[in-house]
């Protein structure tokens, strides 16, 4: 067992790091914000931290500095964003998160261009990408119990419903956009911590993609949802290196496997069968009602 | 003084003057009663209340304070709640829950200014139980909307917007899809309710229900209120009678 | 033989069971009401006749044919129109094109633009909103253009769930003559109701539904006068 | 400089034929069909294959790929959207598994193609079509490019026109609303849906045939790039509508052809993003925007 | 215990597990494949005779998937497992991505390929195989010249680190160098459309186009001809015969110079191709040769390596870079004082269906 987690070491690191990404596009999509801005924040922070640590700039001001700008700028972007609604917003933060590779790619005196940024120090492991994870997983899950939670599903499902019952939409879209973009840049700087390097392959569609599948797979219903889908994404390819050239088709079968029994995700799956247990709670009790009980 | 005044309030779409200078007041412990033809923008007027649908002209006060111009969840803090005349509910939530979420951002009382601190938990609940009770919700509390009947739906979505327990409550067409036995049943609650010291707005084309419930009566036709006043007197009105009751529909 | 004949129908939600050993009849030219409380299972009879949702058990035949759990589509194009709980309004088409897609299996262009002035003439007020958007009609209305559009495909049967919910009193009087006129063309009406006193103004049959059981049924002067009726659905 | 007017008319066209199977498929049944590209390259690939086994003309092998590229389309209908519409709890819950579970599929066509061609450019033979240079209103064209240019108005205007006028049109659109109404009015919603996606695949098949011999080159890759450019064609079309796919196809060639001449090549997609930000903040619901239909 | 791609040798004491990682899918999955085609023949030719004194090498290959992250994390999986030596092919970027750890554990890191210039910067744990494309160039370059051109036009993949310094830099200097002015444009490997580039490439009137790119080596000649372009194409190793073939005529003329190509003229070299052909049935490209040279360069390690642990073999290495080697696809090998390798080179030119050379070095 030991052994087998410092051999897959870097995996189960990758994975934390997933996670965190993952949670950072669930935060919004669970209001019905379909922004992959998370992308963009963790480029951002990614590329910010790497040259930073190129200078020698002490970690935790690195990750204090990451999050700052990516606040900012997601507050920036949210307020810009805010008014666009459904697949409008998708699309804008597609093209920022297109532009930042771009930018990425011609910018090669301070991002190095198609190679990236490498051989820089590893500053964070396995335990602690796992407390972070568990702090963040925490707190989100503590944040969506009860009444936020009941917010966000009325985000999500009728806006106009929330706004009858005092939600303020706009509000809680900003909230959740900037959120998201902390939790996107604090992702793009542990990746670049746990690896060492910063190439430009972490930007551009197939990231957006990737995490899309994760948050997809896991669902939103819950905030084990991106655990489990970054969980997936992370263990598939090493569980499918049996399959050589053939390895991205079978992962895309699975893919279409798991959501074609799944469209919810995983999350939306267990509340599912948690829904089917109450729902035969019920039909005994129905059954149990009197006639005059009804007409009365 | 009237707890809500609408003053010569226009709403229009296009061409269409849905609300063409109403001007109408709702007075503290009431229940009124809004009937009138298909169209004739009963909705929308609870729309331009409720801050959905934004006033070409006129104002909406309430207790003093201008509402009109303001966002809906604003206005829901100041004290109004509504419901839907098409069921808007959460199918991922239980009728509980749904219920719950009418009460969430309800503001601890007292204040009025929209200003004051949410409900404590245990407030919310009472209150949650409280309208599940009145509407005879408990049996369903653990179900999920979609596998409830029409009229429990809907019962659903006034329990919703009573268990806020706001000063004014706006209801539309609440009694759509229930049976004889059913709108006496509801309506007996929507007089409790008033008696506990709502004011109550309800949109509805059952005469009799209307006659039972109410206090005062308004009528609108192409937007503009056309009587108003007691019920009895107001129905008997011929204007009233020619565009909304039909010949034959005299009495109840 | 009756022109829709529902037999033991039974249908269950995972394990409520909504409606049981449920049977009717139904003849050209009758008309037919259904009452029932909330939930006793009118609409989920009314959509497992029209193949909506599967029944367990029992069969459905219609002009002498079995289209038990037949695809809905089918069953709409042999004939049964079903004017569904809610309105179901295609919000993005407008009016005239809300009624076009009722129209669907009317393959000739002339006959569709007649049946449309068909429509306008019985409710003239969705003529003025011919080119509105369905979304954007009032509750009332959409209950017309709801009824508007079963008509569009010249239906042989027409199943309809509340079709004066919404409807003010005026309308309510209007929407029952128009069913008595289609009736009087030969058409079968099945509707299920809550305002009985208009109903049975036009209807000839009566079935009582609770817990997805007919426990009354017969010809309306019959049951008008069952204590039960009189209680729960009349007032009197 | 009518060289460049020629280079945009058949970029144009290209991406015309790329953007309005896909736009039709998204708008009306909410399948974001983000294997587009692949079944564009599918196409062209299995032209490939056909004219490999024995010389055929254009006229036999076009029609012959885009039944295959239409009938994979018809495929992944069977196999993943048409199983996940039916399990979501609303079509809207669906798009979003759609989309993730088309990628699934794009793998795995991706990688037959990439397995197939060993990873090399291949071109389809010559004595297919023959390449030539003719002239038009004083423009010079070589044939294909002319043919490109006919197909694409063409097959676009047939479609707009079907969808705006037929009865099948009209029924497209209410059971992309509501799909039990659609059976309560005598629509069937799979056959519907099946030819609906066919002719979105059958187009992409069309387009990639005719782009291969264009540029006298087929990989497995070669959808993928424009795949992103047809985001920007439909937001500046607005989703769902043919003729705005078929104006924003045109606009957004013409963009990128005058940045190639007058700015610089690296700013070529740069207009893409750019003008999918600056269109979306400006007009939310593209350049041909649709009525609002919904009220409270 | 740690799964089945590494860990404890499977036939007893005398076979040795090596570790290869190449970018078999992905970005440079075409080029990477053949390279490790090339690198497990010569695996299995020194096997066949017998191993390393008598030591087998069993290769173990990993997928990159052309991601630098899953590149670093092969490497770091090895150093786990005690690989003596990893094979590492084709692009820079993975290269550059596991560089750094293996300089770090002292394992060296053999690279096919991976031109990227700051790769060896790394440290003296890590090694490159197979010549920089720019130090063959010049021989096109010359070419060029003696051709009598005058302008040159130059397009090239700016997301591929060899080309984009050969593209924006290379030919520049070449240029100045040999008396033509070069004219430049950047695409990405991704780019399918490449006519208005093309068009715009073609104002300045070259004599000459050059091609540097990973992708659309056919769709760029098809374009020049519909423009009527009568210049020069030049090309690079990417081109590949493959593609050449199924160019038909559009191919007539194109030239570009290589290290390789399967008609050369040396022991080693015509054993290899006769092998490869023998084993996979098609003739070996330019990247078929790197493979096998990269291979081979570790085998030659190997065999001066006084141990057959890490740091063995990096002194046997280090003896390597002294000596160079021969038996080698591209005839020899030999290094210079930054430790980059060098072979002899040479220019092709294709006409109907098959190359021929023009110019050697
Ligand atoms: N958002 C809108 N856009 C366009 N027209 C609208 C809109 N909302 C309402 N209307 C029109 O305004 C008029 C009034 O509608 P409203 O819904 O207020 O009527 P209502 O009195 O509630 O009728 P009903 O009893 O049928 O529900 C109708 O003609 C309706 O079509
Ligand atoms: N989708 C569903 N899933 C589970 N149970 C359902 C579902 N739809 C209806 N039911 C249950 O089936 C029973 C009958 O419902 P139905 O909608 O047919 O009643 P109804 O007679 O039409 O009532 P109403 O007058 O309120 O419309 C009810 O107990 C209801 O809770
Ligand atoms: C064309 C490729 C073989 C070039 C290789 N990727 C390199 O970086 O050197
Ligand atoms: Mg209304
Ligand atoms: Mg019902």
């Amino acid at each position: 067992m030991i052994s087998w987690l410092a051999y897959y070491d870097d995996v189960i690191g990758h994975m934390f790091v997933l996670m965190i990404l993952a949670f950072s596009m669930y935060v919004v999509m669970r209001v019905g914000v379909f922004s992959v801005a998370s992308i963009g924040f963790w480029a951002i922070a990614g590329y910010g931290a790497a040259i930073a640590d190129q200078y020698d700039v002490p970690p935790l001001l690195i990750v204090g500095g990451a999050l700052l700008v990516s606040g900012v700028f997601g507050l920036l972007l949210a307020l810009l964003a805010v008014r666009l609604s459904g697949l409008s917003l998708t699309m804008v933060t597609i093209a920022f998160v297109l532009l930042l590779q771009v930018i990425v790619l011609n910018w090669e005196d301070v991002t190095g261009g198609s190679l990236g940024i490498f051989g820089l120090p590893v500053h964070i492991g396995t335990y602690g990408l796992l407390a972070v994870v568990i702090v963040v997983a925490v707190l989100l899950a503590l944040y969506e119990r009860g009444r936020t939670g009941r917010a966000q599903d009325s985000l999500l499902h009728d806006e106009q419903l929330a706004q009858s019952v005092g939600i303020d939409i706009r509000r809680q879209r900003i909230v959740a956009l900037t959120l998201s973009a902390l939790l996107g840049g604090l992702a793009g700087c542990l990746n670049v911590f746990q690896t060492g390097m910063m190439v430009s392959n972490e930007v551009g569609f197939h990231v957006v993609v990737d995490a899309l599948t994760m948050v997809i797979l896991g669902g939103t219903a819950a905030w084990y949802g991106p655990v489990i889908g970054a969980a997936i994404l992370a263990w598939l390819p090493q569980m499918l290196s049996f399959a050589d050239e053939w390895r991205l088709a079978v992962q895309g079968v699975i893919i279409v496997v798991v959501l074609v029994f799944a469209p919810q995700g995983a999350a939306g799956l267990i509340q599912r069968l948690a829904r089917g247990v109450a729902a035969k709670r019920r039909s005994s009790l129905l059954k149990r009602r009197e006639p005059q009980d009804v007409s009365a | 003084m009237s707890l809500l005044s609408i003053v010569d309030a226009q709403v229009r779409f296009g061409g269409v003057r849905a609300v063409d200078g109403v001007t109408i007041s709702l007075e503290r412990g009431n229940v009124h009663g809004l009937v009138g033809p298909n169209g004739s923008g009963k909705t929308t007027l609870v729309n331009a209340i409720s801050g959905f649908a934004r006033l070409h002209d006129g104002s909406v006060t309430l207790n003093d304070e201008q509402i009109s111009g303001m966002r809906p969840d604003q206005i829901f803090t100041r004290g109004i709640s509504r419901t839907f005349q098409s069921i808007r509910l959460l199918s991922t939530l239980t009728v509980r829950e749904n219920i719950l979420i009418g009460t969430d951002r309800a503001r601890a009382e007292g204040d009025g200014r929209g200003a004051g601190k949410l409900l404590p938990r245990d407030a919310v609940n009472d209150r949650v139980d409280h309208a599940v009770a009145l509407l005879g919700l408990e049996k369903f509390a653990g179900d999920f909307p979609s596998q409830l009947p029409y009229g429990l739906q809907r019962r659903v979505e006034i329990a919703r917007s009573v268990a806020s327990r706001p000063e004014l409550i706006l209801l539309d067409e609440p009694f759509a899809g229930m049976s004889r036995a059913e709108r006496d049943e509801l309506s007996d609650v929507l007089i409790e309710i008033a008696d506990d010291g709502f004011t109550l707005l309800v949109i509805e084309h059952d005469m009799r229900i209307i006659h039972k419930i109410c206090s005062h009566l308004f009528v609108m036709n192409f937007g503009r209120c056309i009587a108003e006043g007691s019920p009895r007197e107001t129905a008997e009105l011929e204007i009233v009678q020619e565009a909304y009751l039909g010949k034959q529909h005299g009495t109840a | 033989m009756a022109l829709l004949e529902v037999a033991e129908l039974d249908v269950n939600y995972g394990p409520l069971a909504a409606v049981r050993g449920l049977s009717l009849e139904l003849e050209e030219s009758q008309v037919a009401v259904i009452l029932g409380t909330n939930g006793a299972g009118k609409t989920t009879t009314l959509n497992a006749i029209s193949g909506a949702v599967r029944a367990r058990s029992g069969t459905v035949s219609f002009d002498g044919r079995n289209v038990t759990n037949s695809a809905p589509w089918k069953i709409s194009r042999s004939g049964l129109g079903h004017v569904p709980e809610g309105r179901r309004i295609v919000g993005p088409l407008t009016v005239e094109e809300n009624l076009l897609v009722g129209a669907y299996n009317v393959r000739s262009r002339g006959r569709r633009s007649e049946l449309i002035d068909d429509v306008f003439d019985t409710f003239p007020m969705l003529a003025e909103k011919r080119d509105e958007l369905g979304g954007l009609l009032s509750g009332g209305q959409q209950q017309m253009l709801a009824l508007g559009r079963a008509l569009m495909a010249e239906p042989r049967a027409l199943l309809m769930d509340e079709p004066s919910m919404g409807l003010a009193p005026i309308m309510v009087q209007h929407v029952m003559d128009a069913v008595q006129t289609i009736a009087a063309r030969g058409i079968a009406v099945l509707m299920v109701e809550q305002n009985a006193t208009a109903a049975f103004r036009v209807a000839t049959e009566v079935y009582l539904i609770e817990h997805g059981e007919v426990i009354l049924h017969g010809p309306v002067d019959q049951v008008q006068n069952s204590e039960l009726v009189r209680r729960s659905f009349l007032g009197i | 400089m009518s060289g460049y007017f020629v280079d945009a008319m058949i970029l144009g066209s290209i991406y015309a034929l790329f953007t309005v199977g896909l736009s039709l498929s998204w708008g009306i049944l909410g399948v974001l069909n983000l294997a587009h590209g692949s079944i564009f390259m599918a196409g062209a690939l299995s032209a490939y294959m056909i004219t490999s086994a024995g010389a055929l003309p254009l006229a036999v092998v076009l029609p012959a790929s885009m039944l295959v590229s239409g009938g994979l389309v018809v495929l992944m209908e069977l196999v993943a959207f048409r199983p996940i519409r039916r399990r979501a709890a609303n079509p809207l819950a669906a798009e979003l598994p759609m989309a993730i579970a088309s990628v699934g599929v794009s793998s795995v066509l991706v990688a037959f193609a990439n397995n197939f061609t060993a990873g090399y450019s291949l071109s389809l033979p010559q004595d297919m079509f023959t390449v030539s240079s003719i002239n038009i209103l004083g423009l010079t064209i070589t044939n294909i490019g002319a043919l490109i240019v006919v197909f694409a108005i063409g097959l676009t205007v047939a479609l707009g026109l079907y969808v705006a006028r037929s009865r099948q049109g009209r029924a497209l659109k209410v059971i992309a609303q509501d799909s039990y109404v659609g059976g309560l009015l005598g629509i069937s919603m799979n056959r519907l849906a099946l030819g609906t996606m066919f002719i979105s695949g059958a187009l992409a098949g069309c387009g990639g045939v005719l782009f291969s011999i264009h540029v006298n080159s087929m990989h497995a890759y070669m959808g993928e790039a424009l795949l992103l450019k047809a985001f920007a064609v439909i937001v500046v079309g607005g989703i769902g509508s043919i003729w705005g796919a078929a104006i924003g196809a045109y606009v957004l060639a013409a963009a990128e052809v005058l940045a190639v001449v007058s700015v610089g090549v690296g700013m070529r997609d740069v207009v893409a993003f750019v003008l999918i930000i600056v269109i979306l903040l400006a007009r939310p619901q593209g350049l041909l925007s649709k009525r609002k239909w919904q009220r409270s | 215990a740690p799964g089945a791609d590494g860990g404890a040798p499977a036939e007893g004491a005398s076979s040795l597990t090596i570790p290869l990682v190449f970018d078999a899918t992905g970005a440079a999955g075409p080029f990477a494949s053949e390279a490790l085609r090339g690198a497990q023949l010569a695996i299995t030719e020194v096997n066949e005779a017998g191993g390393i004194d008598g030591t087998l090498i069993e290769p173990v290959v990993t997928d990159s998937g052309s991601d630098p992250q899953q590149a670093a994390a092969a490497m770091n999986r090895a150093v786990r497992d005690n690989a003596p030596v990893v094979l590492y092919g084709s692009g820079s970027n993975m290269a550059l991505a596991m560089a750094p750890i293996a300089q770090q554990a002292s394992t060296p890191l053999i690279a096919v390929q991976s031109g990227a210039p700051g790769l060896l910067e790394n440290g003296e744990y890590v090694y490159r195989s197979t010549p920089q494309q720019v130090l063959f160039h010049e021989l096109q370059a010359q070419y060029l010249a003696e051709q009598g051109v005058e302008r040159v036009a130059v397009l090239y993949n700016s997301d591929n680190e060899t080309y984009n310094e050969l593209g924006s830099e290379g030919y520049a200097a070449f240029g100045e160098e040999y008396g033509f002015s070069v004219e430049s444009e950047g695409i990405m490997t991704a780019d399918s459309d490449v006519s208005t580039v093309t068009s715009l490439l073609l104002e300045s009137e070259p004599d000459a186009f050059v091609m540097l790119l990973q992708s659309n080596n056919n769709t760029v000649p098809e374009r020049l001809r519909q423009l009527g372009f009568e210049g020069i194409i030049a090309g690079s190793i990417s081109i590949g015969v493959p593609t050449l073939t199924a160019m038909g005529d559009l191919a007539n003329g194109i030239v570009w110079p290589d290290t390789f190509a399967y008609d050369i003229e040396c022991e080693s070299g015509s054993a290899f191709v006769e092998a490869y052909e023998a084993e996979y049935g098609e003739l070996p490209g330019s990247l078929g040769a790197s493979g096998y040279d990269g291979a081979r360069m570790m085998i030659e390690g190997m065999r001066n390596a006084p141990s057959l642990d890490a740091e063995g073999i990096q002194q046997g290495l280090q003896t390597v870079l002294e000596s160079g080697f021969d038996e080698a696809a591209t005839c020899e090998v030999w290094f210079d004082e930054e430790r980059n390798p060098h072979s002899p080179a040479r220019l092709l030119q294709w006409q109907d269906g098959a190359f021929s050379t023009i110019a050697t070095e």
